[in-house]
């Protein structure tokens, strides 16, 4: 975990949006997949809080670029820096998705919105470890799959399954349409879902993964004052804990972002 | 105690017998256990730190959401889930013994007996300075009382606390109330050694498509630069009304705020949220105090503090 | 009354009686005497405004510096300067009388007698809505006590207040209190027709150089977005406590912001700081609320007013 | 008045800590020498006020410019501004330099520091008026008096006589050294002095004006909440009223900034 100064080399719109920021650490970094960092621009003094954003990409041993969406005060502030800013970062942060071999011969990385930004280390990894993966991603529209990094995860070679809403790319519908299909398609074999996006979404991919008994691993979004594990904030509920037990809840930042979907209390969003 | 630092010798400062570095400590609920910062800041550096809210028993704390961003602050109704105190002198103490750093426990309770058996626990932990009672977390309510806003049932409760106590007793005032120096004075009364202020402001954000409070508690306490202007005037007016030396919080970013509290009439300082965005921050202010005592030819920052003047035009 | 503006019906909504255009009041102090406005907004478009607080003479104000920025909103300590009562009928009152929105006049004095006598001198002020009483000014203490930190003080002067007016009667509350409840019951008991809150909340800025309060008069009143969650927290109090209508304020500076306050119990707001740094702000806040009812399918924003839910998970 | 949202043409820097912003009103807009603007950066949530800031310049009908060092939140987030950029602008605001040709044939122009914004129209003005003017330009070094316009001052062919507190340029010390030397020369002339700068200079200007009977008009400054007359907070203490009446206090947004000194209460300080 490194607090320091970043700088920024550029700050891209995909599309309407959506942004690739590509920060330059001027130290060495190790990030594994899945992992974030909390980011502020370093002259912004409002809003205080750092935000979350997951390391989308390694672009050598001091660059990293972040793939996010434009939602409110905190990714507005992002959004107005220029090349050579200055961005306040303490990273990587957080757990990673785990890769097991013997798991993962079969994996299916599901991911909605912008939740793409954590799952494309993750394939890059899962390539290189000749898994047989299937990546499965949903989004409004076409312009926000190509916000959402659509054209990277297609240079990956790992066979796409693509949802929007409004059918202006791919299938119409949700991206557990055809998740369920492909599941069915090879019942029977055990594979790994990696699962990433709002959490109805999530919700839902962890039902069906239930429902054909699969493993599922999910990152868990929660709002975040500190990414460091002190200011218990970002919490989640598990499903084993009684309500006295001090591990009702766990906090995403740091016993997380990424979960087993099984011991998700789902009723409870940690999102609100 | 192995690590040294070379601490500025004009940052010393002393509250209730206990030797501080510095003026600058970590505030309860924003530190962890201390060890969270190990890796980010050298915690030979810092004053001391408070730890997360102790209660007799592990407790789960509030469903989620437990936090939101307001401007110049957030709310948190984070429901006091901890590890206990137990758990704290048997996991965390240990491994909290190599620093040179005050250690203050942050202790809580649901009845006057509950805060009674935390500190008794407390009392066989091995290197803790001071505790620090916090009668005024704005989250828990039982029977829509909150124990520090009556002056009566503080000092009710300070007295016992100190008649169980083996160490120094601090305790953490309420901001909600109508006259602070009421509370002060009841408490200094009763015992208390030190006082610290302000703990959270109660407060409420709604989300309005939804239409309901953003916090699944309902409220949650206000913290962050958004309340300094508050929580400076209060440690004024107390700083005024009681002799005990009194630890300012709130809102506190930089060593110009910390100043702030210090002439105001803080002895010493705690630093809360600002440590979740700015992890460095206790050290940047402890350098920024140095800075300002060797600039401005101070010996001691103790003078600085109640150094407020208030010849008025 | 010549001019003439298409407003959204949705919008309309009664307070003690008065109908207003809209829900959205420029606040005391922040508004001078509506005119200043003149030259940027239509001031048909608004639902009302509130004048700067008058009492029965002249006052000059506090010597400078009278107010100090701080992190989301301000410290201000003018001391109530104003042109008094009878200079205000005479000379603004006339000025007014072409504009279509409510006035109301913001009334203060040092003893429960000069707040009468203003009243008095304001009955025969012709085109003034409603009165309201502000017993919260914390830049003013006789005796050190300020009458809105005491539920019978305050109780008192309303009752008082309530027998000199000739119109409707709105009291203004403090946020320094306790238990905003406790206040808000007393003074509904006593004749209030509505209540307004939040005034604002005593703080202090120190000039850590000069080491000497920023505001000449020492402390002063905190407003602005800073204090928005402490003020929502109230207004969600208060409506719990009371079936008068409710009158939300602090640290308004949008549709969103005000919405906050009508869905924790509001029937209309006032936005104050916001209009010094966005002079616009009263008139794209009413925009904002007619695209939130259209958008959200709603009537009148009055079906809004406290439709708060609580359901936790 | 106007309220509006102006487009940064430039925010070049002219040396360290002084900032020239050239801003594009999309209007045609009526200033006077020596009024004044509330601005703001569009995007900035915080420092939520806004910052006044004197008109240094009109550069056609809807281009104005304005000459700022950077002390502050408020200027620092102004000096972030890049072309393109916008500014929420309130203006023309305050009253403007009385220039009466009968009075004006002699007129002394004194600014300290970055007071030096608000009198180079003035100078323009008197020059346009053939006056008989003289220009004193205070400030701590060489680098500081650029950053202050003093090129500016140069071209326009009004003689200048330049103090700096290190010496660097000009004569050494203080400005109201050469105007006092000045006054002593052409004493018995009519004249009136115009001041701009930090509160110390201005009130020993006043002194010196008054030990010599000559009217001085200053412009002052004041810690302002609104800039249009609402907050009351800019007030500045009269010498007329007592305690008790209405008008012991002015306001420097509406009431000034420009003000004759002879009425100011110099002992207290509008910016305490
Ligand atoms: C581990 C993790 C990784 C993330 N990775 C990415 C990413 O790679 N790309 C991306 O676009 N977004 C990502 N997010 C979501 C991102 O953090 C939020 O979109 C962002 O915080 C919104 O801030 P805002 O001020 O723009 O929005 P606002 O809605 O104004 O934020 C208000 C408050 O809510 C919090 N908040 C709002 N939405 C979220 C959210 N979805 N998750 C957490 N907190 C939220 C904010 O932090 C802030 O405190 C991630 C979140 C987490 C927890
Ligand atoms: C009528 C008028 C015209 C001005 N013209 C210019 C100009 O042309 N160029 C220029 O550089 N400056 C000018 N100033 C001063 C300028 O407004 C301040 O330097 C600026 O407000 C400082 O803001 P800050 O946030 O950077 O500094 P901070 O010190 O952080 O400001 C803190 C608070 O004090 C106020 N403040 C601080 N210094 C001053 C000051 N000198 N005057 C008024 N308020 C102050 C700020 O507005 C803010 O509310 C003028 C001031 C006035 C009143
Ligand atoms: C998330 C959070 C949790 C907190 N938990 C505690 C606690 O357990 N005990 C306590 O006494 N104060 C607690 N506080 C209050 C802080 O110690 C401090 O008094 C307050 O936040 C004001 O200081 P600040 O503005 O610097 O944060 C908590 C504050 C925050 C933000
Ligand atoms: C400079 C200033 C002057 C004020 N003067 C008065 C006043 O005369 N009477 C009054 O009842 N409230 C006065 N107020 C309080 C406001 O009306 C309002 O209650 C408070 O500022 C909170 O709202 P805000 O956060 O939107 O500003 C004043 C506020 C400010 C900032
Ligand atoms: S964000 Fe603070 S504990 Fe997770
Ligand atoms: S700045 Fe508000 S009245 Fe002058």
């Amino acid at each position: 975990m490194i607090e320091t100064v970043a700088i920024v080399e550029s700050n891209r719109q995909l599309s309407r949006g959506y942004r690739l920021l590509i920060l330059d650490f001027q130290m060495d970094l190790m990030v594994r997949p899945g992992q974030f960092a909390m980011l502020k621009a370093h002259s912004s003094l409002e809003p205080v809080l750092r935000r979350a954003l997951a390391v989308y990409r390694v672009h050598g041993p001091r660059r990293l670029s972040f793939l996010y969406q434009v939602v409110g005060r905190g990714t507005e502030a992002l959004s107005q820096l220029a090349p050579g800013g200055e961005v306040e970062a303490l990273l990587p942060l957080g757990n990673s998705w785990p890769i097991d071999a013997s798991f993962d011969k079969r994996a299916l990385v599901v991911a909605g919105g912008i939740g793409s930004a954590s799952v494309l280390m993750l394939c890059e990894e899962l390539r290189a470890a000749r898994a047989d993966a299937h990546v499965f991603l949903g989004a409004a529209s076409e312009a926000a799959m190509v916000g959402c990094g659509v054209n990277d995860f297609r240079t990956l070679e790992i066979p796409l399954s693509i949802t929007t809403d409004d059918g202006s790319l791919g299938e119409r519908g949700f991206v557990t349409v055809p998740l369920e299909r492909h599941l069915r398609d090879i019942e029977g074999n055990a594979c790994t879902i990696y699962a990433c996006g709002p959490w109805v979404m999530m919700k839902r991919v962890a039902e069906i993964a239930a429902s054909f008994e699969v493993r599922c691993i999910v990152s868990l979004e929660a709002p975040m004052g500190c990414g460091f594990g002190v200011c218990v904030g970002c919490v989640v509920a598990m499903k084993s804990a009684g309500q006295a037990g001090y591990d009702s809840y766990r906090r995403v930042c740091t016993d997380g972002p990424i979960f087993d979907s099984a011991i998700i209390r789902w009723e409870v969003n940690a999102m609100h | 105690m192995t690590q040294t630092f070379n601490h500025d010798p004009k940052l010393n400062v002393e509250i209730a017998g206990i030797r501080f570095n510095n003026p600058v400590i970590g505030a309860s609920g924003t530190f962890g256990y201390g060890l969270e910062f190990a890796e980010l800041i050298d915690l030979n550096r810092i004053g001391g730190f408070v730890t997360k809210g102790l209660s007799a028993k592990p407790l789960p704390g509030n469903p989620p959401a437990r936090i939101v961003e307001t401007h110049g602050g957030m709310l948190n109704a984070i429901g006091l889930q901890n590890i206990g105190a137990r758990a704290f002198i048997q996991e965390k103490l240990p491994q909290l013994k190599r620093y040179d750093t005050r250690i203050i426990a942050n202790v809580f309770g649901y009845s006057d007996d509950e805060y009674l058996e935390a500190i008794t626990i407390l009392n066989d932990g091995d290197g803790i300075s001071a505790y620090e009672l916090n009668i005024s977390c704005p989250n828990v309510k039982e029977g829509g009382i909150v124990i520090g806003n009556s002056p009566d049932a503080a000092a009710r409760l300070t007295a016992k606390a100190k008649m169980a106590s083996a160490r120094p007793l601090i305790v953490k005032l309420s901001p909600n109330v109508t006259d602070v120096t009421v509370l002060a004075r009841a408490i200094v009364q009763a015992g208390a050694d030190s006082l610290s202020l302000i703990n959270t402001i109660v407060g409420m954000s709604v989300d309005v498509v939804k239409r309901r409070p953003r916090l699944n508690y309902g409220t949650g306490g206000l913290s962050g630069p958004a309340i300094r202007p508050i929580a400076v005037r209060m440690v004024y007016e107390v700083a005024g009304a009681v002799a005990v030396p009194i630890i300012g919080i709130g809102g506190i970013t930089s060593a110009t705020d910390a100043l702030e509290f210090i002439i105001a009439g803080a002895t010493a300082i705690q630093i809360g949220t600002a440590n979740y965005y700015d992890p460095r921050v206790t050290i940047k202010t402890i350098e920024g105090l140095s800075g300002h005592c060797e600039s401005q030819g101070i010996a001691s920052i103790s003078d600085l503090t109640r150094s407020i003047s208030r010849d008025q035009s």
